[in-house]
Parts: structure tokens; sequence; C-alpha cells
């Protein structure tokens, strides 16, 4: 019953595995860096498609005050000219001024509503995933029984109200006629409460629906029939074998949904008078206010660049299965 | 050994019609989507969010037309009323009938959401389907083009593209779907690759089946499924997205109503205490996203290879 | 059941007798074939050379991952080569453009491992038997439906199964059908790839002996692809053995019972369990595991796990050639004569 | 060894967990500082909507930087809440007889909010900073009623700058005297000397640090309030300025300003008690408010006009009857009443009320131009269209921006056309900017726009629709009116001028190459126990005389 | 002796959207300390639900335990609660599946697996399970287990996880092991150590092991005794040796003429059995085999025989050991009757 003293081919795999790992990384990274220069590119561009001028007033302004306007923000430059420019300030990481505020810059705008927008996003994050991963893995459980249709029901409406809706009833409710919490802006940890229910829970919804049918699937597997037969706990079952591989394809879209949940609260965020980059973004939009949007769309899509690149990680890192090696294509 | 007498002796004569049963069936046949059609029955939930899908289809062509209201004509003596017998919804703030103004609204929403569904579908599996059936430097090239436009924030895109464009309903489609295939391209390139190595399509292949046909005999129908539900899902997609739209001022051009449109419009309302106005939209919505939501998991589970057999 | 080889002249497969003895239907020389997993190459085929004659069933053993299902898939050309030539009737197949393989494909056919999913689930058994016929346009209406059952019933089953569907089938029944549609255009050539190795016992020797029956009859030549030897013994010829890609050991059947000559060969024969309780057999276990293809053991692919390994097989890949009439190995126990 | 990973992974959650929490214990200590005030001082907590876009007088545009500005700056001049313009930094003032040149003598203790004197130099400095080209300032226009000021702001040669800056015409003759020189007769001059861009600019301090304005920290002010915080796009903090001459007349501590873009949010901060002062008001609110005798309303008059636009290059636009037709089949009456609901009064000439005439207000001395006549408009859109070769009114859209007020008007208007002249109307909206610039462009049949004076006189409205002028964006030309309006500008008879005027506007209902709509008004709640809030027509409720009684 | 665990007119049925199937119609068997027996059958036959049935494994719904008993050492195994299953599962009896890649959990290390069972069941440090699960991994042949302790199973070989599966069974010595087809997965050496391992562990631990198999060749390999099961049912059951000499149930019979022999004459053809096995959905409502059957009599296919002792040692459910069976067919093709 002896074995060869030869290490085996899967032991081979592994040290190929560390090396191209690091050569997959660099890659990747080159590969981001890339990505977001077309963005920075396509933003550019729609931008210059998109029909106003950021300092128009009803009613209109005197030529000359336009003109004066657009050389200190650089607009009378050709367009090639101002992409240059702001290729090259971007390299600095300079995003520019705002072409509406004076007060601040867009890297101030980024720096004070990031974190704001960062904050809300990731408490909704984790209001989310706890209580998508709980309704998820109650409704698994309990298949086709009460505890099932009450926790996808309950699941089922956070995907079906838009989220102004929610945002106006909660501050309706339970603000102005029960005052039981702040209407809005952005101060103490009660007024965070509302503007994260309000967030949470389309996600919420979400990881519980995907959280069931993985968890669904994964009570099928043979793996847990073998844990069943080692005489364990049905709970011991679940927490220690089932939830954990049932994550996994939780954690895959957990970088796309932070980045939708940090860059998709602006209605949120509008609503409840937040001063975070999703407000600042909405309002720079219909402001005109180029080197606004062009700063936020930059910024957002490095983050979510740079998540998408986290999960990998992640993944790769809770799922031992993963090899690089099998993934050159 | 003990036999129970009743016995007789021509009941142990050797058969030999027996064989006759060896190769049948004996039970009817069900082709692969009525059997997925009997699957789907079984699950009332899924089958509520079919009825409720048939009913809002239904009440999106006759309901503009089942009163004498039309859904722009305004009578200020009549503004903000609650669900009366004239009325059925009540009216708006302009006076407008909000019953005759939902059934618009559906229309309106129902048709984004099937019509960027089906530019989703159409691009995707086009797309999808190249990529997968080209293989190699094609996929490559293709798959890398479809992360980076997915590395940009989908509502983001939406609304620099709608700002770009003009007001109106295809705008707000074509901005939808600008990104929006791609998960549908990802997920037929996963099918085809699949497929491309099923052993039915080698067969085909040994065979000396063209592409097309494996195409057309073997991938789309084998790929259906899966798209199915997706689209199910893009639909409501679709809507909800419109919503967050019209929330921001670029829905569809007045006096034109979408139910994102009439949500928003009623949010004020909610401070004078006219709730209805609001209900009206913001239950139409999750309506639809409930069912589009119940029947597409439905389908996904009915369609399910693991829980055939 | 009559053998056809019976009655044949004997083939002898050395260089010089070969030109006056029948010509072989597929001549395979030095069919390699290699897959790229990132950036490494994956040796799934290395250099098969051997020859099928008219008529006749050559076996192909070998365990899993051996490649045996990449060699009759190259074959054919369902997976395009590395390196190497297969002749068919002469013609070299990897040179011939898409149309001239067209027409070739008739000839050659393919029946499949798995019954579950060899068949388009979306598909009538009447579709799935005359996807042939459309492919090629060759048969139409009523005269395709009359093939199609004249199929059906020359594999045993009624022409009422027609309009159902894969699903509705047992294993052994949806086997058949494959093998209905791979006769659909009277093809010479079928590789059988594992037909019945997903199939239940009882059912095994119902394809087996359809096969044989089939090949009697039509006078059809089959690649038979299996695992284990036991089934091999029963419809072959010839078997060749692989391992790791290469070729082992190729010999008459009865031959390779008999007397086999390399020490993956006895394994391999030592370790089928045989359904007979009286009988203690002497078995030979092998050590460890089959090595990756990827990195295949230097020398002798073999010597790893080979209870006879010696220094030479380390550094030495051992020659293919033919130890006894009839019976090649690449082993280095045996020198030319040597036995 | 590593340990289990997924044990990492809920550690990475829980890290996630305290970063929220520590963000919130930040929160916090804001929150409870501001509490924590609350009993004692008296605060007043508003919405200013936005972030301002500049709080620097000079580069300063629009309401929710001036509203800031108007309690922070004080200009020459002020304004009593009756409207009248009275004595701020400048004790007295003398006027030459061609109206030309005035001159402004600075009170003695006027000082700014660090100390410093205010002194005629910084008056100079601040309006010559406004106008020089590298400021890019949007309201730089503004000073143009100064001699030389056009031509140094649209200067493109730095090597003019110099010589340019030094012909515009203001001077401080010394520390307290300000020599101001006019391009033209401009007899509301003193109406201007209170708008923000002809607020001073502490000198000293600007050189020292041009980028003051910026924070909190730097700012330095005349006015009653000082900015003490600046939480940027979140909130600011103004307290009551120590160095202000007038300092005992003002009672607030504090002034809190929020800045909520959501109006309906706004409003139920003000109902959960949130907020002081609501201003702007939802629409539907609005409406609920003006027919209720709520004690907490107030809705006052507001120099401002809302009008259409026609483009008066297109047919069959270019046909006055035609425009006649449109405006005259829209009733302003169930508009303001049951769309706009904040009390508005319909426009049926183009003066707001409120603008004093030589005796009396000028809109109530015009009274009502035209009448509101569905059956004439119809026969009136007939011959004009047969004067233009159509048989029917071709198809037309009416260009808005954004907001739902527009919208809801837009439809309304497109209904009443519908109805009473039987021509089907598009409606498409576009933003804000966008739609300045598809008017100035001419790319429009009729857009929405509203104008609000930047002074109280008629002129500010009149001189919109002289030809060519940069904000006549319905091209419309008549040289008789222009002739008009110079006559009023070159005089400074106020008859002759309130004549002139009379007449331009009596050409412009004549004509309708703008259709009006409705004068705004100015709607708003402020919570019973502050007192002393007021509104002038041209400016956001001002609350530096206001004070908190509980 | 008292048997280790009897199982006793077994019924098992999985209700399904279209109906319900019953899987198990009937089971009986008994198994002694120490002893193998084979259960075998074709796919589908309720082999492997009866196995899981008796760990109570199976989950319900779908499955109904609808009649029947199930002892374990004198302990009614059907009604005993989830938390007696629990400490008789892994301790008592374990069981060890066909595919270890899927049965072994990809986020969890080796040892980690196999130390579960111990700290679970016996009241030990986990230091001290760690030193049992080195030893365990070291008994069942894994090279270097100081280091595999902390491989994921991906880390393994098909060969290795199945020998880690085997470890993480018998943690705990339990007195029984259900394998279900543990070799099936696997190549045919590798089966040929899997097979010598656990006999070598047999003899070591004295566990009873009900070995779950389609291949009649490891059953005569392994077994001490064998029960065939057909549609649900156990069709016959006896000592392994005189079974397959003289198999007493014609389904017996044909499996056995249908596997090729290898030291049988390979032109000798086999004689499979006809037709397909029968939907459990509408099992029929005589003999299950009736249809395939080559000594089919009309009272088959109305009545359903029982299983009855026909020789010593031995027991089969056929009408043909009935008195007024007519036997002559059987006889004539040298089938052994006893009485």
């Amino acid at each position: 019953m002896d074995l060869s003293s030869e290490p085996s081919s899967s032991e081979k795999k592994q040290t190929l595995g560390v090396i191209s790992m690091w050569k997959y990384t660099f890659k990747r990274f080159l590969w981001a860096i890339a990505t977001l220069w077309v963005i920075i590119t396509v933003t550019f561009i729609i931008m210059k498609a998109i029909p106003g001028d950021p300092f128009a007033k009803d009613g209109g302004l005197p030529e000359t005050v336009q003109k004066n306007l657009h050389r200190h923000y650089n607009l009378d430059k050709p367009e090639i000219v101002q992409y240059g420019l702001y290729l090259k300030s971007i390299l600095q990481f300079d995003f520019g001024p705002s072409m509406k505020h004076r007060s601040i810059t867009v890297n101030d705008y980024i720096k004070k509503g990031f974190p704001i927008s960062l904050h809300l996003g990731l408490q909704a994050l984790i209001f989310a995933i706890s209580f998508g991963l709980i309704l998820g893995v109650v409704a698994a459980l309990y298949r086709n029984k009460w505890p099932d249709y009450a926790s996808m029901v309950i699941a089922i409406i956070g995907v079906s109200v838009p989220s102004f809706v929610l945002a106006t009833f909660l501050i309706n409710y339970v603000a102005v006629q029960w005052n039981l919490l702040p209407v809005a802006t952005w101060q103490s940890w009660s007024h965070t409460i509302l503007p994260t229910i309000s967030l949470a829970m389309m996600p919420l919804a979400y990881i519980a629906r995907l959280m069931r049918s993985s968890m669904l699937e994964v009570m099928n597997q043979d793996y847990i029939l073998t844990a069943k037969a080692k005489g364990l706990k049905q709970s011991t079952i679940i927490i220690k074998h089932a939830i954990r591989n049932a994550i996994l394809p939780v954690v895959t879209v957990l970088g796309i949904l932070t980045t939708n949940l940090v860059t998709g609260s602006f209605i949120v965020e509008y609503i409840f008078g937040i001063p975070g980059m999703g407000e600042m973004f909405v309002t720079s939009i219909f402001n005109r206010d180029y080197s606004v949007i062009l700063g936020s769309t930059v910024f957002y899509s490095a983050i979510l660049i740079f998540l998408i690149f986290i999960v990998d990680v992640a993944y790769t890192w809770i799922d031992p299965r993963i090899k690089i090696t099998e993934e050159g294509s | 050994m003990e036999r129970e007498t009743a016995f007789k002796k021509e009941m142990f004569v050797r058969d030999e019609t027996n064989r006759q049963e060896a190769e049948k069936i004996s039970r009817p046949s069900v082709s692969y989507w009525s059997d997925a059609w009997g699957r789907l029955k079984e699950n009332r939930l899924a089958m509520t969010g079919l009825l409720i899908i048939v009913l809002l289809l239904i009440m999106a062509i006759i309901g503009p037309h089942l009163n004498e209201y039309s859904y722009y004509e305004q009578d200020f003596a009549k503004k903000n009323l609650p669900p009366n017998a004239e009325h059925w919804f009540g009216t708006d703030a302009a006076g407008r009938d909000l019953f005759t103004r939902a059934w618009h609204g559906a229309r309106i929403s129902l048709f984004i959401g099937f019509m960027a569904a089906l530019i989703d579908f159409v691009i995707g599996v086009l797309y999808g389907g190249i990529s997968a059936l080209r293989g190699g430097r094609t996929d490559h090239v293709m798959m890398r083009i479809a992360e980076i436009l997915y590395a940009i924030p989908y509502m983001l895109m939406v609304i620099l593209i709608m700002i770009a464009m003009k007001r109106g309903i295809w705008p707000i489609i074509v901005a939808m779907t600008i990104t929006g295939w791609i998960p549908m391209a990802r997920l037929v390139r996963g099918q085809v690759l699949q497929l491309k190595e099923s052993e039915f399509v080698q067969a085909a292949l040994a065979m000396g089946a063209k592409m097309g046909w494996i195409l057309r005999k073997h991938m789309i129908p084998n790929t259906f499924g899966p798209i199915l539900v997706n689209i199910t899902l893009t639909v409501p997609t679709a809507i909800f997205a419109e919503a967050t739209l019209s929330f921001l001022g670029l829905g569809v051009p007045a006096p034109q109503a979408s139910w994102g449109t009439l949500a928003s419009d009623a949010l004020g309302s909610i401070l004078v205490g006219n709730f209805y106005q609001l209900f009206v939209p913001a239950i139409l919505i999750s309506l639809t996203m409930f069912a589009f939501n119940v029947f597409g998991d439905g389908l996904r589970d009915a369609l399910d290879p693991r829980l055939r057999k | 059941m009559i053998v056809r080889l019976e009655g044949k002249p004997i083939r002898v497969r050395g260089e010089r007798l070969e030109k006056e003895e029948q010509t072989p239907l597929l001549r395979i020389k030095n069919l390699t074939k290699h897959f790229t997993v990132g950036k490494q190459k994956l040796k799934a085929v290395e250099g098969l050379t051997f020859d099928i004659y008219p008529g006749e069933t050559l076996g192909l053993v070998g365990e899993s991952g051996c490649g045996k299902s990449t060699a009759g898939r190259t074959m054919i050309r369902l997976l395009e080569p590395t390196k190497g030539e297969v002749h068919y009737n002469g013609i070299q197949l990897f040179s011939l453009s898409g149309r001239e393989m067209m027409k070739i494909r008739r000839e050659i056919q393919m029946i499949f491992q798995d019954p579950y999913a060899s068949l388009n689930p979306r598909m009538t058994v009447e579709e799935i038997i005359g996807e042939p016929f459309a492919i090629h346009g060759t048969l139409r209406g009523k005269k395709k439906r009359e093939r199609i059952k004249e199929l059906l019933g020359l594999v045993g089953l009624q022409p009422e199964h027609m309009s159902r569907f894969p699903h509705e089938f047992s294993g052994g029944q949806r086997q058949r059908i494959g093998i209905a549609r791979a006769l659909a255009l009277e093809p010479k050539f079928i590789v059988c790839d594992e037909p019945i190795s997903a199939l239940d016992v009882s059912i095994q020797a119902q394809v087996v002996n359809l096969l044989k029956e089939l090949q009697q009859k039509m006078g059809l030549t089959y690649l038979f692809i299996a695992h284990d030897l036991s089934m091999v013994k029963y419809i072959s010829d010839r078997v060749l053995v692989m391992y790791l890609g290469h070729m082992v050991e190729l010999t008459d059947s009865a031959n390779l019972y008999d007397n086999p000559l390399h020490p993956y060969t006895k394994a391999l024969l030592s370790a089928v369990p045989i359904p007979e309780p009286e009988v203690k057999r002497e078995r030979i276990i092998l050590k460890g595991d089959v090595p990756s293809p990827i990195n295949p053991p230097s020398g002798c692919v073999f010597r790893t796990r080979c209870p006879e390994a010696m220094d030479i097989c380390a550094q030495v890949k051992p020659a293919w050639q033919e130890v006894m009439p009839n019976h090649f190995t690449a082993c280095h126990l045996y020198r030319q004569g040597d036995v | 060894m590593k340990e289990s990973k997924f044990s990492l992974l809920s550690a990475f959650l829980i890290a996630l967990l305290a970063l929220a929490g520590c963000f919130s214990g930040d929160a916090e200590q804001a929150g409870s500082e501001e509490n924590a005030g609350d009993g004692e001082k008296k605060v007043l907590r508003i919405n200013n909507s936005s972030e301002p876009g500049s709080l620097h007088p000079g580069t300063a545009q629009g309401a929710h930087d001036s509203w800031v500005l108007e309690h922070a700056f004080e200009g020459l001049t002020k304004k009593t809440p009756e409207g009248e313009i009275v004595d701020g930094m400048a004790e007295k003032w003398e006027v030459s007889d061609d109206g030309l040149t005035w001159t402004f003598y600075l009170k003695d203790d006027v000082r700014w909010s660090n100390g410093d004197p205010v002194t005629a130099e910084d008056f100079e400095y601040a309006w010559k900073y406004a106008l020089h080209p590298e400021t890019a300032s949007q309201y730089a226009y503004q000073l143009y009623y100064l001699e030389g000021a056009k031509e140094f702001n649209s200067a493109e040669n730095e090597a003019d700058y110099a010589e340019l800056e030094e012909n515009v015409g203001v001077k401080a003759i010394d520390g307290k005297t300000l020599e101001v020189k006019l391009a033209e007769p401009t007899p509301y001059f003193l109406d201007l000397t209170s708008f923000y861009t002809y607020y001073p600019v502490n000198k000293k301090v600007q050189e020292e640090n041009p980028d003051w304005a910026l924070e909190a920290e730097t700012y330095v002010s005349n006015g009653a309030f000082k900015l003490t915080d600046w939480k940027h796009k979140e909130s600011m903090t103004l307290k009551k300025n120590e160095h202000y001459y007038d300092k005992d007349n003002i009672h607030l501590d504090e002034v809190y300003m929020v800045m909520i873009e959501d109006e309906n949010t706004a409003w139920q901060m003000y109902q959960a008690d949130e907020l002081d002062l609501a201003y702007p008001l939802p629409n539907d609110v609005q409406g609920e408010l003006v027919n209720s005798d709520n004690e907490e309303f107030y809705n006052e008059p507001e120099l401002a006009l809302y009008y259409y636009n026609l483009n008066n290059e297109k047919p069959p636009f270019n046909n006055s009857k035609v425009r006649k037709a449109l405006s005259m089949a829209i009733d302003r009456q169930t508009l303001v009443e049951h769309v706009v609901q904040g009390g508005q009064k319909p426009a049926l000439s183009i003066i707001p009320p409120g603008v004093p005439d030589v005796n009396g207000d000028f809109q109530e001395n015009s009274g009502d131009l035209f009448e509101e006549d569905a059956e004439e408009a119809k026969k009136l859109l007939e011959e004009g269209l047969a004067e233009e070769g159509m048989d029917e009114m071709p198809q037309f859209t009416i260009l808005y921006n954004t907001l739902e007020a527009h919208k809801k008007i837009a439809e309304a208007i497109q209904e009443m056309w519908r109805k009473n002249l039987g021509i089907e109307v598009e409606l498409e909206n576009v933003e804000f900017q966008v739609k300045i610039d598809r008017e100035q462009a001419g790319d429009y049949d009729i857009s929405r726009a509203g104008w609000i004076g930047d002074y109280v006189d008629p002129m500010t409205f009149l001189d919109l629709w002289v030809t060519d002028g940069p904000h006549n964006d319905a091209n419309w030309s008549n040289a008789e009116y222009d002739e008009l309006i110079k006559l009023a500008k070159s005089t400074m008879d106020q008859e002759k001028r309130m004549e002139a005027m009379h007449k331009a506007e009596e050409m412009l209902i004549d004509e309708m190459p703008i259709i009006p709509i409705y004068f705004y008004t100015k709607p708003f709640t402020v919570k019973p126990h502050v007192k002393g809030v007021f509104a002038p027509i041209d400016r956001y409720p001002q609350f530096i005389y206001a004070d908190i009684e509980k | 002796m008292e048997p280790l665990l009897e199982v006793e007119d077994l019924h098992v049925s999985f209700k399904t959207y279209a109906g319900t199937v019953k899987a198990v119609q009937g089971v009986n068997f008994a198994i002694r300390e120490g002893e193998t027996l084979g259960i075998v059958g074709e796919s589908g036959c309720g082999k492997s639900a009866t196995a899981k049935a008796i760990m109570k494994l199976l989950p319900s719904p779908p499955a109904q335990y609808e009649r029947g008993l199930i002892r374990f050492q004198g302990k009614d195994v059907l009604k005993a609660s989830e938390k007696e299953m629990q400490s008789i599962r892994g301790k008592q009896i374990s069981m060890i599946f066909q595919d270890p890649m899927t049965s072994l959990n990809p986020t969890s290390k080796i040892g980690k697996q196999i130390m579960e069972a111990i700290v679970k069941h016996e009241n030990i440090s986990m230091k001290e399970a760690r030193q049992r699960a080195l030893r365990m991994l070291e008994l069942v042949g894994i090279p270097q287990p100081e280091k595999r302790i902390d491989q994921y199973p991906h880390e393994y070989s098909g060969g290795m996880r199945q020998r880690a599966m085997i470890a993480i069974a018998l943690a705990c010595r339990p007195k029984l092991l259900i394998a279900d087809e543990p070799t099936t997965a696997l190549d045919v050496t590798i089966q040929a150590q899997m097979l010598e391992l656990m006999k070598s562990i047999q003899e070591k631990m004295g566990t009873a092991i009900i070995l779950i198999t389609h291949d009649l060749g490891v059953v005569a390999e392994m077994c001490d005794r064998v029960a065939v099961m057909y549609a649900g049912q156990v069709v016959e059951t006896g000592r392994v040796k005189p079974l397959f000499k003289h198999p007493q149930h014609p389904y017996t019979r044909g499996l056995l003429k249908s596997v090729p022999r290898l030291d049988a004459n390979r032109k000798a053809p086999l004689q499979p059995i006809v037709g397909s096995p029968p939907d459990l959905f509408e099992p029929p409502q005589g003999c299950a085999f009736y249809p395939r059957c080559s000594y089919a009599m009309r009272i088959c296919k109305d009545y359903a025989p029982k299983l009855e002792k026909t020789r010593e040692g031995q027991y089969a459910s056929c009408w043909l050991h009935h008195p007024l069976a007519d036997k002559t067919k059987w006889l004539k093709e040298g089938m052994a009757v006893d009485r």
C-alpha cells in the first residue's frame, strides 16, 4: 500500500500556481489600467457629445463673460488638447476644479463625498448581507414551508419597490408621522438608519434569493450527506459545511454589489440630502459640471475595477479549488 | 413449501407474450417543454406571477379604453379626487383620470421592459454566440471589450447616455441596452461553450453538420431555457431602471406617463395626504416586479436539468 | 454468431509483408494531439501509429485520461491534430477541405459514451435519427420516415418510438438510438467511444451483441474504445492498450489475454474483478495514480507505477517494436526476438 | 499555518462594521455639539438647497450663494423690510446732475469680522477684481454700468489689463470716499449697490490669501453675520458678527443652513421640526397652504415674470397674430389657481407688481394690457396663418427645463391650446443648460423662461428684448422699441423714463414676442416662534433682524 | 448469532410532482458482525436508497419510509430520534459514497473532515483527534500524512480521495461500513487498490461491510453473502459461492450470463437480458422481472412471488420454484434446483 515518493501531479500544479499567481496579478493590473483608460476616453467623448454649457444662465450670459469663463476652464482649447490636459492631470490624481463650485475641487468632492457614500454603501451592504443571508438560509432550510414563503415575500418586496418610493414612505411615516428618526441629513448614526434601509432592500432581496438557491444546491451535494453520515448535528452541518460552500456565489457578486451600493446610492442620497458622491453626481449632471461628472465616473469605474479585482482574489482565497493555472484563457 | 391452493396448474404455463412489454414505455409522451410546463404548473407562486403578467398585458391593451377619459385630458374641477365610481383610481393634480393614465403607463413601461429585454436578447445572443463559436482570439477580444463596458457602473452609464440624447421612449431603451446586453452575452457564451463540448453537438459535427445547422437545431433550442429565464428577469429590471430615470426627470416626455413618471410625479402628493396617487403606480411597479421575479424563478426551477428525473 | 476474422489471411503487420496483404482501411501515422492549458501543454496523445483493417474491430483500451477518446476523435477530425496523418482508404484526412471531408463523413461515424448527453433532449427520436439525412440532404419526406423506421427496427425499437423524446428512454434504448443514428448513412467505419461504460450490466451485453450483429450484416469496421478489458475482449479482433497518451501494447485479442507482455497490460488484466468466487487469482496492484499528462514522467511514462521498473526506464523512452509476430509493445523488458 | 479563511472573512465583515462605527462616531459628535447649544442660543435653521457655487462676492452667482452673502456682507446700501434703500456701509452719497458720477462716503465705525476697518479701497478692489478677465466672474456684467467696465472685462490681451483696469470708473478718493463713474445715467444705480456683486472684499485678506473664501476658517465678511463653519455639500453655520455696527439690532446668535436639494425632503424636515423656515415649497404643499389660513405661511410678491419665448424668426411665430392668438388662448387664472398653486398673479402685462412708477405702482398703472379670449384667439390664429400662407398650425414643441412645476404648466398649456385652438403641441424637457443652449442657437419653437429682476426698475425686464440683446432669446427686433429703451436709458428724468417704458411695455404686448404667463410670488413658511423675517421683492426671505421667541 | 443489522420488508417511496416512485418495495437481508454483504443490482433498483435508509439519510420529503423494520444491534433505527441517529451515524455505522470528489467538502481540509467525526463522537482533545486523523491517513495508505492532512480535497487524486473517505468513515471504528458503489467512479487499477485496502482494513478492524455495487466481479471477490436487487426488491440472496454457481432466480442467472469472463472462450456469445427495467412510477402488479424473463409463466404477470428458501443458504423470489411450475427449460439450461 506504499505509494511512490514522487510528488503528485497536483502538488506540481500548486507550485506552478504560485508563480503564475503573481504573473496573473500583474496581468490583471495592467488590464485594469487599460480598462480605466478606455473608460476615461469613452466618458470624455460622451461628455463632449452632451449638449449644454456649464455656465449658462436663464436669459443668457453676455458673450464676453462666457469667453472669460471658457478660457478660465480651458474650454476654449481644441478638444484633443483638453483631453490631453485631462489625462495628464488624472495621472497626477488631480481631477481638476469644479465648474460650478469655486469653493471645492473635484478632489475635495471625492474626498468629502466618497467616505460618506462608502459608509452608507458598506452599512447597507452589511445590513443586506446579514439579513439577506439569514433570510436565504432560513428559506432554503424550510423549503416550501411558511418560513420559505415569508422570507421570499420579504425578498421580493425588496426588489419590487423603487427606492425613491420606499424612501418617501419611510420618511413620511417613520420620521414625520411617528417621529422616530430624523428626516434627513447626515449627522448622527440615527440619521443613517433610514437611508441604509432604503438602499439595502434591493441587495438584501438579491442576496436572500441567491443564498436560497445556492443553499438548496449545496444541501443536495454529496458532501452534506457525508457530513450527515458522520453523525454531525444538523446545525453543525449547516454552519460548517453548507453555508460556507453556499456563500461562494454570494462572494462573487459582492464586488458588483458593493459598487452598485456605493455608486448606486444617488437617489437615496439625493432624497435624504446626504452629501455623498451619488448626490454630487446627480447634481453635477444637471449642472453640466463636466469635471465632476468625468471625475466621478472615472473614480467610480476605478473602484469597480478594483473591487472586481479584490473579489477575484478573495474568491481564490475562500475557495481552494480555484486554480490560477486554469484561468489562462 | 406451502403454497396457496388457489393456484392452478395452467397458471404455471410458459408465457411467451411477456416480451411484448419488454420495450414498452408506460408513461405518456412528454416533450421537453410540456414537461417544463408541467413542472411550472405545480409552482403556485410562479403561476400567480404568470397570471399577473398576463393580466397586466391585457390591461395594458384594453385598460386605457375602459372609460371615456383620455390620459392627457385635464379637468381642474376634478383634481386630486380619491378613487370613486367615476374615476376608479382617482384623479391626479391636473384632474386627469388615473385609471387611464395607469394603464397607459403600463403600455409604456411594459413596452420599455420588453423592448429592452428583446434588444439585450438579440445583441447578447449574437455577441455571445459569435464569441463562443469563433473561440480563440476573437473570443478573447470580444470578451475583453464586454469586460471593459461592464466596468462602467450601469446606472451611471444610462444616465450619461440619456442626457446626451433627446427625451423619448426609444432613447431610454437605447440607453439601457447599451451595456445591458452584456450579462446576456456572457450567459449565451457560457451556454454555447458548454454545448459546443456536448456529445450531441459532437455527434452532429461528426456527421458533417455545418455551423448553421448546429446553431438552429442544437444551440438555439438548448440555450433557450436559460435565456428565457434571463429575459424574464431583464424585463422588470428595465422597468425599474426607467422608474429611476423618471425620478431624475429623464423619463418619457409629458404628457405621456410611464409608471415611473407617475410615481415620481406623485411623490409630492404624499405630502398633502393624497397617497393613492403614489400607491397606484407603486403597486403596479411592485406587482410587475413581483410577477416577473417569481415567474422567472419558477421558470428557472422548471427548466433546471438538475431537478429533472 | 460468426466472427468475421475467421478464414481471413493472417495479417502480419511487418513493413515488408504489408504491401502484399489486404490494404488497411485506416492507416494512422504518428498521430499526436496536444492541448494548451494556460501556458502549459497537455500531451493527450503522443505518436500513435497503427492500422485498422476493413471488417475488423480494433479495441482501444486504457484508463481515464490516457488519451483514448482524444485519439478516436482526432482520427475522424472532430479535433484538429497537432501532428500526424490519418489515411482513410488512402486519402489523407487532415489535408482535406471542408467539402471533401463532408463526403467522407458519411462513411465515418461515431457512437458516444453517454447515452444521456449524446442525444439532444429537445429533439424527437425521429429528428435525431433523421439528422444525418437532413445534414446531407440525402432523404426527404416519406422515404426518410421509412428509413428511420427501418433503422429503429434494426436496433430493436418500435416505430411508435419515433415521436418520443430521449429522456423517456432507458439508457440501453438511448444507446440504441445513438447506434441507429450512426448507421443512418450506411457508414463503413464507426468509432465507438466507450459505448457501454455508462450502461447497466444486463444492457451492456445487448449493445455489444447488437454491434456485433450489425458488423456482420453491414460489413462495418469498428474502433472500439473502452476502459476495461472484459468487454473489449469480446468484441475486438485486435486490442491496442494505451497509457498516458502512449501506445503500450498491440496484438490479437486472444493473444493479449493469454500472453500479455507489458507490465501495464498485465496489471490491467489482473485488476478486473471476475464474477467467479471460486477462482482465486494473484493480483498485480499498481502503486499510486496516473501522472498528469501535463508533466509526464521522463523515459517510459509508466515507470512511476511499474512493478518492474529499471534504471533505464527513467532515461530512455522504450521503442515500439514487434517483439513477437503480430505482437507489438513498448517496454525495456523486451527486445526484438527476446521473448 | 493559515487559520480558517472563513473566519478571516467574518473578521473582514466585522472590520467593516467597525469602520462604519467610527464614521458614525464622528457624526454623532457633530450632532451632539449642535444639540447642546440649542437650549440657550437663538439658532435659526434653514435650508439653502445647494452647496454655494462661491461665497466670494466677486464670483458668486445665484440664489444659493446670495442667501448667505446677503447676511454675511453688506454693500454701500441696504434694503429695509419695507423695500426702501437706506444707508449700509455708506452713510451718505451724492450724484452728479448728469447722473454719471456717484460719490459714496463710508461710515466711520464699519469693520470687517476680523476687526479691520472697511475702506473705500476694499470696494474699488472688489469691483475691479470681479471685472478682471482672469477672475472669469459670471456676474461681472452686473458691473457693466461702470465706465470702462465692459472693456476691461472683455480684454483678451494680458498686456492691456493694467491700462484697462485703470480706466474702470471706480476710485477710492480716500479711505472713506468712493467715487464711481457710470457709462450711462442709471437712476436705479443705488439699488444695484445693495446687490452682492457690489459688495466689498477685504483687500488685505485677499492679497494674503486668495483662497480666503473657500473655507469658513479664513472667511472674512462685513455683514451682520460671519461664516464660522462650512461643511461643504452638507451645512453652513453663520454666527452673529460682533464687529457689525448695527449688532444691537441683531437678535439671532446663529444661523444653521443645511443643503437639501429635494424640496419634498426639506418640507418634511420642516414638518418634523428640523427646520424653522421652508423655502421654496413643494408645489402640492404650496397649493394646499394658499387655500388655508395657516399662520406659518407667507406669500410675498416677487420681482419675476414667468413667460414663454416664441421663436420670432421661425414661421408662423414671426406673425404677431399667431403669437397673440397663442397668448390669448391661455387661461392664466386656471393655471395659477390649479397648476402653479402659489397664489400667483396672472400676467397680462410684462412688469410685475411692486415696481414703483413715478406715482404708485408701475403694474397697477399699466393695468391689464390684453384680454384672454378663446374665440378671438381662434380667429386671430386663422388670420395669422393665412397671412403666412399656411392652412393649419404646423406641429411644434414646447421646450422646458426638467422640473416638475414646468412640466405641469406645459401640460396644462398644451391642453388649453388643444381645446381652445384645436392644435396639437408636443412637449420636450431637457436639462437647464441644454435649454439655454438651444434658445441661444434659435433651435426651438416655444420655450419656457423666467426672468428675475436684478434691480427694482422696469428696465430690468424691458431691456431684455432690445435688438440683439444678450437675453433676447425670442430674437425679436423692433426699431421703435429699441428707440424707446434708448430714450429711457439716457435720462435721469423719471417721468420721461416711465412714459417711455410704459409705451415699450404696450408695444411688447401688442406684438407679443413672448407670452407672459404669470408673476411669481414667494411662498414660504416660518415657524411661529421665529419673528421678524421679511421678504424684499427681489430677495430671498431675509432674517437679519429675525428673532426667536420660544 | 444475533445479526448486527436486520432489514425486514423495507418500503421506501419518493413523492415527486409526477407521482410517487416506489424505490424500495420490500427488502429483506441481514448482516452479521465482521461479515461482508454485497448488494448487487442495476441502476435504479433501489440499492442506494436502501443503503441510505439504513442510516436514515434520505431527506424527507420527498422520501417516505412506508413500512418495514431496520434493526441495528437490536434497536429499531426507523423509530430512533434524529439525535439518537446522530450518535449512531459515524460512530456505529459509517458510509462512503460513489464519487469521492463530490463527497468531500471542497472548502475544508481533509484533516478537519476526519477530525470532525472523531471530535463529535469521542470526548478527546483536538490535538489527540489530529493524532488519530494522522494515524487514519496512514492506515488508508496516504503517503506523507503530516503534509496531506492539511490539504484540500482538490489537491488529492481520485484514488486518494476515496482513501480519505474511508479514513473519515472508519475514524471512529464503526461496527458497520456501508460502501455505496465505492469504486464505480475509479479506474480499474485504482479500483483494485481500493478493494485491496478494504479487505485489509476489514481484517484489521473487523468491521462488517455492506458493499453496494453493480459489478458481479467485485461481489465475487469481496463478499461472503450477496443480495440481488431488482426493481426495489431483493430477488435472491445467499452465500456468494453457491449463489454464483447455482443462481435460483432468472435475473441473477441473466446477469451472470451477460457479463464476459476473462477466462472464458471469447467466441461464446453473451446472453443479454432483453428489454429495460420497469418504471418504478407504476411498478408492475406481478413479478417485476416478468417482461424480461425468458422463463415467464402466466402467473408471473399478475402475482408477485415471495422471497423463499430454495436451497440451503439461498433464498429467491420466483414462481419457478413453485411445485406446480414447469421447470423443463430451466433444468435444460443446466440450472440446479434442489427440490
